[in-house]
């Protein structure tokens, strides 16, 4: 066995083929962001749906671009980032830690099951009322919105990824006993975290919603806010400018943890297959 | 006896994780239709990554493999593989009987052709009672008779073999040598068979490839000119069986060394 | 004995968190959180009764419907993005995007699509429903065992053969991650639809409740809301142990035997 | 940050301004507040108005009855219900009036065009469209068809968001709708009114929404709320006699089409709610099962009384 | 030499989906403190479990395992454990050298102590050079000696290995043979080793226990009195060891075909 220990010239040469997928990486998304474009586009225009109530894309972008040039829209954005920030680590923070808990503690899993799931589909919309009555209308309210939504999600993945753990992995660290605390981190957190990956993508979707929706039903200033009054309004175009400037707040999420994922999950089947294999 | 694989300056380079392996330098070799080739090679030659490139589950970096006359892209019809990683390789939801039969199921075979071809193998591996198990309820002997029972039910043109009695006893061991060489000859299957067994190789095969130390290339081809009926003990005995065995050994040794190949090349 | 040290495990807890509720919100005279046992009270009223037929049946209908949509459309599309890296790249910009538009911006616009009808309630469901169920199937297609996916290969497998019998067991327990995930999303939507343009539903009711101030009222339909979640997960879960026998089997084999 | 507005016994004058919190939502009759703002009424009582908006009323109960908020802008309908289930919250003052003009008003009733419905009373077995059901509109919806002599039964009243009504309309998902400013303005191209139902409900101009608080506050802040209701009274009467500054007001705090706001029918602002126009919503309302309970005058309208 | 580990009566049963198998019968017997024994037998045997429980990580059906005087009820302190799944006993996230590092951080090494330890591991094990690779990235030979590096590395006082050189070549093999006998001696380790290969097992071991097929029980407990200094040339070249590979080969036999043993019981 040789390990190639390519010296500078060789490993550029290496390198070589890196870029050419690079550059090749943005070329799938580019192409699906533009069909969805075209369809936005056409759609609305060909009248077929909805008559004129859902305006094209070009109309969209036009009142989005004349909106960027006040500040009131990035005041708004900054806000709700805010919020969805706060809630986010919160709720990820409590799902992972009860998570762990949970999973590595079989009768603390017993015991709570039913409870978990009585509270997990109860809608975070519903309690608004008492949310606002404990926390008022400022962005704690929807904070605590977002961590009560958000929470359940990572929860019930982090449960499902320490059951995922290899038995001959659990064997292997307890015959050397590990510590409990090594068993977590060198174990059980590696194996969870796709599944904790996939949590959080779901929660931070989640949370972004919650943020958005606490903002546009208390009315807490904020992107939501905005929406509530384009809305009310009768300003559809608007709407859907903010609409759009949610959504794609959404897809910027996603990119940061997809970029995380690969950092952290280089060992993953799904992200090391890119070896060679047919 | 026509060509069945042809493998020509076949290359393949590793490139993951900033670590860049060059597993196989250059190897070519043919095989012959109905042949029993052994390859052996120290660890980390290049003997699984060979196979895959073999069975279509690894693009070469360069070179190619040719079957039948086609270039291999993808995995050939009629090919059987038993991995190394056996334990990886059954499906862990399905039980002994049932990872045996799906490949059946692909062929299409009936019921009542596929029940028999299971049970026969089944059998021939001295696993007759463990069909309703998982493959995780067994120990890893019986995982990997079962990865075996698998390719032998699929009467294979093509058997590629991974190290497939690593795990198993001396005893079974010979057994499952004797079922593969019958198999072997009663279907005319070509076969390539990885082995660290030296006896094993010499045993079997009609011919050992003895591979390099990594980056890989052969070193050495020996043919095994013992008849074609061998017997566990008596073959074993023959001063021919002695004399290849030491030749095959001269040519690992060389091979962990790194010195090219001292035994007259065949 | 076993049975029922794992009874008395399920139920200690909520018995303890209730019996809480009960001593602390007894004297309550905050508008908003009102006593346990009113709420109760009308508990028992509004919902063992006609009531049920005429709105948690319909709900529950649409319901069911949306998530079995969901998990069809959320693993088949799952599965193809999985499989092929290009289309998952392709896809996900487009799918975060809607994933992050919220529901309550959505159901309006479903709404034009759909009409009112219970039409567009089941696809509010689907809107939201189907997220987890696609995550988590895409992510367990992807991890599947590279050893596993050579034979199958191997052995010439069709891909509709390596479809059903290699990835989607494969990927199940992450797929019953998802799905479960997936059914409490769908209940949470299935009242954010019924917000909108309905005329009767578990979640209109509790909606109501919560403009006309029937506060007590409101809260036993939140009781209701949580007991339903509690079923269907329970029933979820007895269906999960039959599909998963094997995994669960193989995960616990150790666990059991120490 | 209301600048310790919810302290008790505060007593706001020009050197010593207290900030007041109050929740609108972003509807043409609170443009009188605003307008009252902008003149100044309330810094010269030495209040800070700070406006906070939700999306509908009953998300602004709460921080109202906390004491978030000192007061909220609501339709008459919402408060009732409130008070009918024992919320203590006191209407401090009028919010705006209906015009008593038919065809005129600040909602109506309105179907496609070329559609065969004549009068409410055609409209049995007809999907119609409010923004909130169980609230002032159905209510209004009710009261149309009784007085056309139809079956308020019959109507199948569904729920949808005022924009997404006036496209439901336009396409047919529902046969008529009952409207508010400004979209009874939107809705109005290619529709026609069939119904005024504050007109059958009373041949006077009415009390529609109201500005309310909760009855702690008001013990706590006596003086407060007078000066505060005495400010609101003051821009109602000022919006009144302004109505080019009240739509000159609108794109201040409403995303509305410039072209809209010149042609909405503008509300009446008048100080003051007549005990008629309460009973009349309040016989309304328990008639079509808004409210459960009687609601009088005097338990639902603050005298106005500092002591 | 007083005893080390002590089974007593051990009985295991494995009772899952429905399948109840009794892996284990009855086994008794002892190991002294620094003694060398090998465990043979029949594939599905139960070698894998008598490991395990040997280890703390199953729990017996009946019986007990007493290490140095106190039963085991968990993984007791000081000991390794090679498993016969080399491939799913690393762990996939951490690279080579982290694998083997890990159990040692446990211990509490301080940072210099622990990176000679790895280096003089995988250097002994002829890897030096693929630390920073993941397990992944390695053949499957080379995996195994990753789990083989890891134990040795960790110093134990029980060494418990389960058929740990299946999946190496014949060289490398007899490399890792003289490597482990260093150990025991320089170390007083005290050893367990599964293994299929007769010549194996009694080339390495004071002892060579036999064990029959399932239900399992002792078939067999042989002495091996061969001197301590082992060759693998002339040591294996010696009558007394072809003599004791003999015995051990007729115990298998007899294990295979259910027979009581036939050797004369030691
Ligand atoms: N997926 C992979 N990524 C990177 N390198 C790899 C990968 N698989 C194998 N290698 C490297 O390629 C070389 C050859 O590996 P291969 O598995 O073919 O050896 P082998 O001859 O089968 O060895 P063994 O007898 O130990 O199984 C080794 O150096 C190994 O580290
Ligand atoms: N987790 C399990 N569940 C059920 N049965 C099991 C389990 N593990 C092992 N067995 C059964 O126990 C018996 C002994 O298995 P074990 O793995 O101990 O054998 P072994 O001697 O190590 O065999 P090999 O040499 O093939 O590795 C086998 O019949 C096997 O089917
Ligand atoms: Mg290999
Ligand atoms: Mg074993």
């Amino acid at each position: 066995m040789e390990v190639l220990e390519a010296p500078p010239s060789r490993r550029a040469g290496a390198a070589a083929p890196a870029p050419a997928r690079r550059k090749r990486r943005p070329v799938a998304p580019v192409v699906g962001i533009l069909i969805a474009a075209v369809l936005a586009e056409l759609i609305p225009r060909s009248g077929l749906i909805a008559g004129d109530a859902l305006p094209p894309l070009s109309s969209v972008l036009a009142e989005l671009a004349r909106d960027a040039g006040h500040a009131e829209l990035w005041e708004a954005i900054g806000r709700t980032v805010r919020t969805w920030l706060i809630g986010l680590v919160l709720a990820v923070a409590a799902g992972v830690v009860v998570g762990f808990v949970i999973g590595l503690v079989p009768w603390l899993r017993a015991a709570t099951a039913s409870t978990v799931e009585f509270l997990r589909p109860i809608p975070s919309v519903a309690l608004i009322p008492a949310v606002i009555l404990i926390f008022g209308t400022g962005f704690q309210s929807g904070v605590t919105l977002i961590v009560y939504a958000g929470f359940w999600q990572v929860l019930v993945q982090v449960l499902y990824g320490v059951q995922d753990i290899d038995p001959v992995a659990r064997e292997t660290a307890r015959s050397y006993r590990f510590s409990a605390w090594a068993v977590l981190r060198h174990v059980v957190w590696p194996t969870a975290l796709p599944f904790v990956f996939t949590g959080i993508r779901l929660a931070a979707s989640v949370a972004l919603v919650l943020a958005i929706t606490a903002e546009l039903v208390i009315g807490t200033p904020g992107l939501g806010q905005l929406i509530s009054v384009a809305q009310s309004s009768g300003a559809t175009t608007e709407m859907f400018a903010l609409v759009l400037v949610a959504g794609v707040l959404g897809v910027l999420v996603n990119v940061l943890f997809r970029l995380g994922e690969r950092l952290t999950l280089r060992w993953h089947p799904s992200i090391r297959r890119a070896g060679g294999a047919r | 006896m026509t060509d069945m694989v042809e493998v020509r300056n076949l290359k393949k380079v590793y490139e993951s994780q900033g670590r860049r392996i060059e597993a196989i330098r250059d190897i070519t070799f043919t095989v012959a239709r109905g042949e029993f080739a052994c390859i052996v090679g120290p660890s980390g030659a290049g003997k699984t990554t060979l196979l895959k490139c073999l069975a279509g589950l690894l693009k070469p970096t360069a070179g190619e493999v040719v079957l039948e006359g086609s270039p291999v892209t993808g995995p050939p019809l009629g090919m059987a593989v038993v991995f190394q990683e056996y334990g990886r390789s059954l499906f862990p939801w399905k039980t002994v009987r049932q990872n045996i039969d799906l490949p059946l199921r692909q062929k299409g075979l009936p019921r009542e052709k596929r029940d028999r071809l299971v049970s026969e193998a089944l059998t021939a591996v001295d696993l007759g009672d463990a069909g309703r198990a998982y493959p995780w309820q067994l120990s890893g002997g019986m995982q990997q008779r079962v990865a075996i029972a698998r390719a032998v039910a699929y009467e294979p043109h093509v058997l590629l073999m991974d190290e497939p009695f690593a795990a198993v006893d001396a005893q079974t061991r010979a057994d499952l040598e004797d079922l593969v060489r019958t198999l072997w000859r009663d279907l005319g299957i070509t076969t390539l068979f990885v082995t660290h067994d030296i006896d094993e190789s010499v045993y079997l095969g009609e011919r050992v490839i003895v591979l390099s130390a990594s980056p890989t290339h052969v070193l050495d081809d020996v043919r095994i000119d013992l008849p074609t009926e061998r017997n566990q003990v008596t073959t074993r005995a023959t001063p021919d069986f002695a004399e290849l065995r030491a030749r095959v050994h001269r040519g690992i040794q060389d091979a962990k060394a790194g010195r090219p190949a001292t035994g007259a090349v065949a | 004995m076993k049975i029922v040290n794992r009874v008395l495990l399920a139920l200690g807890l909520p018995v303890l968190l209730v019996a809480l509720w009960w001593v602390t919100s007894a004297n309550s005279t905050n508008y908003y959180f009102p006593p346990l046992s009113k709420i109760l009270d009308w508990f028992g009223k509004l919902w063992l009764s006609a009531r049920f037929g005429d709105d948690v049946v319909p709900s529950l209908v649409r319901l069911l419907v949306g998530f079995a949509l969901s998990a069809v459309i959320g693993v088949a599309l799952g599965v193809a993005l999985g499989l092929t890296d290009a289309l998952r790249r392709g896809a996900e910009p487009v799918l975060e995007f809607l994933r992050a538009i919220p529901p309550t911006v959505l159901v309006p616009v479903i709404a034009l699509v759909a009409g009112i009808g219970d039409g567009s309630k089941i696809l509010v469901i689907v809107s939201g429903c189907v997220w987890p169920v696609l995550l988590n199937t895409v992510e367990g297609v992807r991890a599947a065992d590279e050893v596993m996916v050579d034979t199958a290969r191997s052995f010439g497998l069709t891909r509709a053969a390596r479809l059903r019998h290699l990835v989607l067991p494969a990927a199940s327990p992450q797929i019953a991650a998802g799905l479960r995930q997936g059914l409490s999303i769908g209940l949470i939507l299935m009242v954010i639809g019924e917000m909108f343009a309905a005329t009767n539903g578990l979640g209109f009711s509790i909606v109501q409740f919560q403009r006309t101030f029937a506060i007590p009222q409101m809260w036993s339909g939140i009781i209701l809301l949580g007991l339903i979640g509690f079923v269907l997960s329970a029933l979820f879960t007895l269906i999960e142990k039959r599909a998963l026998g094997w995994y669960l089997g193989l995960r616990e084999a150790q666990k059991r035997n120490r | 940050g209301g600048g310790g507005s919810s302290a008790a016994g505060l007593d706001p004058t020009p050197q010593t301004p207290v900030t007041v919190q109050a929740g609108f939502i972003p509807v043409i009759d609170v443009a009188a507040l605003y307008l009252g703002d902008k003149q100044g009424f309330f810094t010269s009582r030495g209040i800070k108005l700070n406006v906070n908006t939700a999306q509908g009323g009953a998300a602004l109960v709460p921080p109202v009855v906390s004491g978030q908020y000192q007061f909220a802008f609501s339709n008459i309908v919402s408060v009732l219900s409130a008070r009918a289930q024992g919320l203590p919250l006191k209407v401090i003052a009028s919010g705006s009036n209906s015009t008593a003009v038919a065809g005129k008003d600040v909602s109506m009733i309105r179907v496609p065009e070329n559609s065969t419905i004549k009068s409410p009373a055609d409209l049995a077995g007809k999907k119609v469209s409010v923004n909130t059901l169980n609230n002032l509109l159905q209510m209004l919806g009710d009261v149309a068809v009784s007085a056309a002599g139809g079956d308020p039964a019959s109507v199948k009243f569904v729920e949808l968001p005022f924009p997404d009504a006036v496209t439901a309309l336009g396409n047919g998902n529902v046969d008529a709708m009952v409207t508010a400013e400004p979209f009874d303005t939107i809705a109005s191209k290619g529709t026609r009114v069939i119904a005024s139902p504050y007109l059958d409900m009373a041949k006077t101009s009415l009390t529609t929404s109201v500005y309310f608080t909760s009855e702690q506050q008001l013990q706590q802040n006596p003086k407060l709320f007078t000066a505060l209701k005495a400010a609101i009274d003051e821009s109602l009467t000022y919006a009144n006699a302004h109505p080019d500054q009240v739509r000159a007001q609108l794109p201040s705090f409403m995303k509305i089409d410039p072209a809209v706001v010149g042609q909405v029918t503008l509300p009446t602002y008048a100080p003051g709610i007549s005990k008629d126009s309460v009973d009349a919503f309040v016989k309304a309302a328990k008639r079509y099962n808004m409210v459960t309970a009687d609601v009088s005058y005097d338990d639902l309208v603050w005298s106005g009384a500092a002591s």
